[in-house]
């Protein structure tokens, strides 16, 4: 969206989704309830919800539970976040993790690759995959949606094409150990290393030049242009960090899974936008922060735990789920609207 | 190594070629240091092609370009930048969901420890932004500022570049007269430092007040060159339109006694806040000018009388008959059309073509049986084109047209459902002189067809020079209602001053 | 390890009496096939049957990340067993090992993980039926024809296992020769009907259609119909309701019926009785029955 | 994209993806090779090559089918076309479909209403659906990805919710006939009933008032409003029509399987959405024809067929359909390019 100095804000909203504020340099208070206020009444409302209905819920090991749940969809959504920023969209990250976790499968078990080399080689590959994403964007032209909807389904194809199918089991025990022990009493080396990206995700995103410039672009390429920003490198330097970071999740899958599968990652594409949406991202781009997608990817993950928890029947936590996401996001348009 | 002579810049040449169009063909351009040069031109004679070519924003097809003595050809803005030449764009170049602070800085964000330094940033922008008047804040949304107030901050990014030349295409266009008094005080000072300057605007008064030098442009070629600022506007407009314009005003023919009032507005109020209380009518075949100073709240009243905004309380009235307020199409029905300040945003579908635009509100018109035909919709786009001399076939897209053609086009598509009343919001920003007498002829057509005329202008010589009244507004309330004859241009001034 | 998981066991046991129901947890690899749907249905109606039990569902969706993080959550709830229907293409190991460390008993059905199996198995013996009918298809064809399969989602354990056993049974009729195989992706009814339309075009010379899954050769049937083809003998595998009932109105030729009914029943008991501390045979495999026109009308009254 | 006279194409293109030219009012040759010529390009590129390497593929026989195998597609790519034309998206149309494939079974099997008023009911559920989206769009401020994000996770719920996730089989013979008996020796019912659509939605969206608002919604939202266009009114129809040719794709899926299944078209939304995007239209919106979304499914189908009819494995398939995407959108981009 470009300047529009005098539409009102509902109807702008109207057609390309809502319109989102997300000043970094307001106060404290003010960035808060803009980045991520509609995400996180939400919640505290499914929080309370699922403490006063099912009594395991609010336990320190349910808690922890979670956040070894939503680890892997987390990580996506750093990167999602990044992508969506730039006003892309990535319908890769399911099929490059797939991809990721078979070569890592295959390096480490057929290959006879040390697990050092075959991580490495994981986090390459998705990398590989997201620069052909960015490059498909930002050389051949392509609309994010398409260059990734066809990666989507190339990367799916030769997932299963490395074993024809089949899974790989027969990782080392302290491979498994990363995403199954806890350490520090708390939280296993998976979860660790999430929050750590998503710090990381944060700083950069906010204080480093690196991350205003993807602000700028999602805001407009043109004005980003204008300003001296090398905006192909930069975007696609985006597509990359989101494919190394599919591969990042493809290990944190194969450990918490013991096991490599060609259908990992199936449908994870979804969850992880919708996560980022409800966080406070715009699809149209130049908005969106990571405080609020681990919201997002928090309120995805409590309301599937909650649900099993209550035993709710899977086909009624899809409407829920439905409801939910929808709820959520309606929240924050009409607090936006409030603002305006 | 660089001689005296070599200072600045030297254009040698430039072509641009579009398909379909010479741009540029071939001009010769040098800027001395501390020097402002102005270039003047009709829409579409080339000045901002010239601007993006030496700004690096746009490539030339040909050109030789020696910047300080040593060849200089930008690939991109950010080499023309690294070079210190900057560029404000005709068209703002903004990020709405950015604050203030963050589009003045963006792409040169002041770091501490290699992380951003926010406080540094604002302070920065603001720095800039008081010297030019601003009135709102740093960490205010771009898209919640006003035209103006968005049009400074376009001016302190470019400020802030550390450029030593600084090319300012229309900058005044979105501006009143205290802003660009606060601008021309900026530039004034950074002369004086050894900046100098390529200033684009289609305000001949402005020139006279701060150009060194004059370089004329037509139809892509350089048609004359003025060693001084201030030359007769009036062989300026015969050298940019390639004849003279002998007025810029039609007439204003007096009303006759027994003119029916069309237009009845009493006691509108917004909830919002941006205006209070403001009644006023309008009588067949008079001509309205609202002025004020930027941010008045004239485009709001506006926009309410034309139901483009919900929020608002009092009545609006056309012959008698209450209006409805709760879509725009109301207060079609009723005969009340807007020509919006923004054409780009709100008045015209850019991708889409010149017949498909004026087709848009007279569907009906060019249905037969509910069927739309391709032969009504061009001839629909003839019909207006011709009345109004746009220039452009039907067929291509609103986007490749120059302002003053997209405006005319603008309002050209409302003139065929013979509207009772025609609100006209900024009506002629950054048109050309030539094109601007032939929206003035318009107005006064329309006028004298009996429809109720209403134009909000910042260029209080506009105003002046077309209304029958002056309606004049400072902070959302109505300051004065002057005759023809009372409406000079102190008195407008003494009111509009807050 | 016995001692560790017996003792926690009773444990389980004891929480399971202090409250006046024992919880089920029941994990399901994907409630959109029929297969896995019926196996819940009769686990449900089996849980009812007996009162005092309440089954927990969770619906993996195929996805093995999302079934870890369900049992997980059935081990929060600490539900006394735990029904587990791997989901993915083939069986997942953790899930049964996170239930063991917490001390709850395991039935995994259909598929069972190598290294780690749960504390006993239900399945059919699927390469057995497979192989019973190849041969069957053999007999009915004189031992002459041109087999086109039609696959399910290509490296999964069904489909190994229904691969290895029908070229086993037709093995034994050398003319009786396999011209074309492709895979669906999902098992699912329109996949089957493109791929069969295609074959048809592309291997006119068909004679007999083996959808490795009902769903998969009902879409056959409606290839073959609409090609005008009705000399094609078609064949598919599970029993699902709609199967059974085309074999009965002639639309297939015959299936192999999986006794989802009494997997399902058996599998609660079975989880009753680990909740229980009883001890279980590792595996209690069910026949597949070959089912045609001749025996196919009880199955339909009663699914087996 | 607003313009910038100044923007190279590229650039412009490079974020939100490619812009594109669709006056309606352009001369034909201008306008067949502006709305659909890089899809044109591309399925004359894939004809060429299976006639070539399959002898079996170019017969009317095989022609036929492949029109039989794309009609579900194609009718959802309809209520798409128009969707994506307004600027919006809809993710819902496979779930809304296996809603009403369900309604349809359910009420005509165990609710013993007669077909033909089934028929008009799950048309009707399908409209349903699409008003709720479509309100949630343009009353309730959703991105339309998120309301339909919602919406389809809402009817998958619903239609599995219907018979507890069994299928339902016994339609009457004369109904399961409209998609396999071959009438005027060619087409089934179904098949013309596709034909008919696009034929219909043709002429709606370049001939009627109608079509002319939603492209100007698509080609801004606060330029329609002002010319007096009810946008609300006009999204939400938009997404109702979406809905209810869901309905219709659910009687046509309904029909061709003789029976009903509440997985009924799953991942279909992706499908549907790369097949309006091949056949020329922008998910910025503005832009889009009938005419190229159909030659967009028709490359889909073509590619699917031709591929089994070569027996190339489904994991190829998978890699051969997602380079053909990116292909024939970049041919697209290419010739944009180089007209501008
Ligand atoms: N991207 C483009 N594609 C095709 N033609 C273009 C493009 N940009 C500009 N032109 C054409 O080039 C010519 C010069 O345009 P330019 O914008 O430089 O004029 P200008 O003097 O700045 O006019 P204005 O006063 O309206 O700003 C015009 O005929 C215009 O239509
Ligand atoms: N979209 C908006 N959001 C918030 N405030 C706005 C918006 N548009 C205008 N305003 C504010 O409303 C007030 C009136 O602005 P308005 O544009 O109506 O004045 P104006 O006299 O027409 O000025 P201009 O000459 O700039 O058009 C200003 O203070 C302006 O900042
Ligand atoms: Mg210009
Ligand atoms: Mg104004």
């Amino acid at each position: 969206m470009s300047t529009k100095p005098f539409t009102s804000p509902t109807q702008t909203a109207l057609i390309r989704g809502a319109g989102s504020t997300s000043g970094p340099t307001r106060s404290p208070l003010a960035r808060m309830l803009s980045g991520s206020g509609g995400a996180l009444i939400g919640l505290i409302v499914l929080f309370t919800i699922f403490a006063v209905t099912t009594p395991r819920f609010f336990s320190a090991n349910n808690l922890i539970n979670v956040v070894d749940q939503v680890t892997v969809i987390g990580v996506l959504a750093i990167g999602a976040t990044a992508v969506i920023i730039t006003g892309g969209i990535d319908l890769s990250v399911g099929s490059v993790l797939a991809l990721s976790t078979m070569v890592l499968g295959w390096l480490s078990d057929e290959g006879g690759v040390p697990m050092g080399v075959a991580m490495v080689a994981a986090v390459a590959v998705g990398a590989l995959a997201g620069l052909l994403n960015g490059l498909g964007v930002t050389v051949a032209g392509l609309p994010p949606f398409i260059a990734t909807l066809a990666m989507m389904s190339i990367c799916r194809g030769l997932a299963n094409l490395v074993t024809d199918g089949q899974q790989i089991v027969g990782y080392p025990e302290w491979f498994y150990s990363l995403a199954s022990n806890r350490y520090l009493g708390f939280f296993s080396v998976t979860a660790i290393v999430f929050i750590l990206l998503a710090i990381a995700a944060t700083v950069i995103l906010r204080y480093r030049p690196a991350g205003r410039k993807i602000y700028a672009i999602g805001g407009s390429a043109e004005v980003a242009r204008l300003a001296g920003i090398k905006v192909r490198s930069v975007t696609t330097w985006v597509y990359v960090t989101a494919g190394a970071l599919a591969g990042v999740g493809a290990i944190i899958l194969a450990s918490r899974l013991d096991s490599s599968q060609p259908s990992a990652g199936t449908g994870y594409e979804l969850d992880v936008i919708a996560a980022v949406v409800i966080g406070g991202a715009s699809l149209s781009g130049g908005t969106g922060r990571i405080s609020g997608t681990v919201i997002g990817v928090l309120i995805i993950g409590v309301l599937r735990n909650g649900l099993n928890l209550l035993g709710v029947s899977p086909f009624l936590q899809q409407i829920v789920i439905g409801l939910v996401i929808a709820g959520a996001v309606i929240v924050d348009v009409l607090r936006r609207r409030r603002t305006h | 190594m660089s001689t005296e002579k070599a200072e600045g810049l030297r254009v040698r040449g430039a072509r641009k070629v579009y398909p379909g169009t010479v741009a540029l063909d071939g001009v010769d351009l040098e800027v001395r240091p501390g020097e402002l040069v102005a270039l003047l031109g009709e829409n579409g004679a080339g000045k901002s092609t010239l601007s993006s070519i030496i700004a690096g924003v746009a490539r030339a097809t040909e050109v030789e370009m020696t910047w300080n003595g040593d060849p200089y050809a930008p690939a991109d803005p950010r080499e023309a930048i690294a070079a210190g030449i900057g560029l404000i764009h005709q068209e703002m170049r903004l990020l709405p969901d950015l604050t203030v602070a963050e589009n003045v800085a963006v792409g040169r964000w002041p770091l501490a420890r290699g992380l951003l330094d926010a406080r540094r940033m604002r302070r920065q922008a603001m720095e800039q932004l008081d010297r030019l008047g601003f009135a709102g804040h740093a960490d205010q949304l771009v898209s919640e500022l006003s035209v103006a107030g968005q049009q400074q901050v376009e001016i302190a990014k470019a400020l802030l570049l550390d450029a030593s030349l600084l090319i300012l295409d229309e900058p005044t266009a979105a501006l009143g007269a205290a802003e660009t008094d606060a601008l021309f005080a900026t530039v004034q000072e950074l002369k004086k430092q050894g900046m100098s300057f390529i200033y684009v605007s289609h305000r001949l008064s402005e020139i006279r007040r701060i150009a060194d030098r004059i370089v004329v442009l037509r139809d892509g070629a350089k048609v004359a060159e003025h060693s001084r600022g201030d030359v007769d506007p009036e062989q300026l407009v015969s050298e940019m339109v390639g004849r003279s314009v002998d007025r810029l005003f039609p007439p204003v023919e007096p009303l006759g006694e027994d003119a029916p009032v069309v237009l009845q507005v009493a006691g509108l109020t917004s909830r919002r806040g941006h205006f209070s209380d403001v009644s006023f009518d309008v009588r067949a075949g008079e001509v309205l000018g609202i002025a004020g100073i930027v941010g008045a709240g004239r485009t709001e009243i506006v926009r309410a009388v034309a139901s483009a905004d919900p929020h608002v309380d009092g009545t609006v009235s056309v012959g008698g008959r209450p209006v409805r307020r709760r879509h725009p199409a109301d207060a079609i029905a009723a005969g009340i059309v807007l020509v919006p300040e923004d054409r780009k945003h709100q008045g015209l579908v850019l991708q889409h073509s010149i017949a498909d635009n004026i087709a848009l509100p007279n569907l009906p018109a060019v249905s037969r049986g509910g069927w739309i035909g391709g032969g009504p919709v061009q001839e629909l786009a003839r019909t207006v084109s011709q009345r109004l001399g746009v220039k452009g076939r039907p067929q291509d897209d609103a986007s490749s047209m120059s302002g003053g053609n997209q405006q005319k086009v603008v309002i050209g598509k409302w003139l065929e459902r013979g509207p009772r009343v025609i609100i006209l919001d900024e009506p002629t920003r950054g048109i050309d002189v030539g094109a601007r007498a032939a929206i003035y002829d318009v107005i006064a057509d329309m006028a004298r067809a009996g429809a109720a005329v209403v134009v909000v202008s910042s260029d209080l010589e506009e105003v002046l020079g077309l209304a029958h009244r002056v309606m004049v507004i400072a902070e959302g309330t109505v300051r004065g209602m002057l005759s023809r004859t009372e409406a000079t241009p102190e008195r407008v001034m003494g009111l509009a001053a807050v | 390890a016995v001692a560790l998981s017996g003792c926690a066991l009773t444990q389980a046991a004891q929480e399971g009496e202090s409250g006046d129901e024992i919880v089920i947890g029941l994990a399901v690899a994907n409630q959109q096939a029929d297969f896995f749907n019926q196996i819940r249905q009769s686990v449900e109606a089996r849980a009812d049957e007996l009162g005092d039990v309440r089954v927990v569902v969770a619906d993996a969706k195929g996805d093995a990340d999302t079934q870890v993080s369900q049992i997980q959550d059935f081990i929060t709830q600490e539900v006394d067993a735990i029904i587990y229907i791997p989901a993915g293409a083939t069986a997942a190991t953790v899930p049964v090992r996170n239930a063991k460390a917490a001390g709850i008993p395991v039935v995994t059905v259909d598929r069972n993980p190598d290294g780690e199996p749960g504390d006993t198995f239900i399945a059919t013996d699927s390469v057995a039926a497979a192989r019973e009918l190849g041969v069957w298809v053999g007999e009915q064809t004189e031992g002459t024809g041109r087999v086109g399969v039609i696959q399910g989602q290509i490296g999964t354990t069904p489909e190994t296992d229904r691969d290895a056993g029908f070229k086993e049974g037709i093995a034994g009729f050398p003319d009786l020769i396999e011209v074309a195989r492709q895979a669906s992706n999902q098992w699912a009814q329109d996949e089957g009907f493109d791929i069969a339309t295609d074959m048809l075009q592309a291997k006119p010379e068909i004679t007999v259609f083996f959808g490795r899954a009902d769903a998969l050769a009902l879409g056959a049937a409606s290839a073959t119909r609409t090609a005008g083809r009705d000399d094609i003998l078609i064949v598919g595998f599970d029993g699902d309701v709609a199967g059974l009932e085309a074999v009965r109105d002639g639309v297939l030729d015959a299936t192999i019926t999986q006794p989802t009914q009494a997997m399902g029943a058996l599998a609660l008991d079975s989880a009753l009785k680990l909740a229980d501390g009883e001890k279980l045979p590792a595996e209690q495999l069910q026949e597949g029955v070959l089912t045609t026109a001749e025996n196919v009308e009880p199955f339909i009254e009663k699914h087996p």
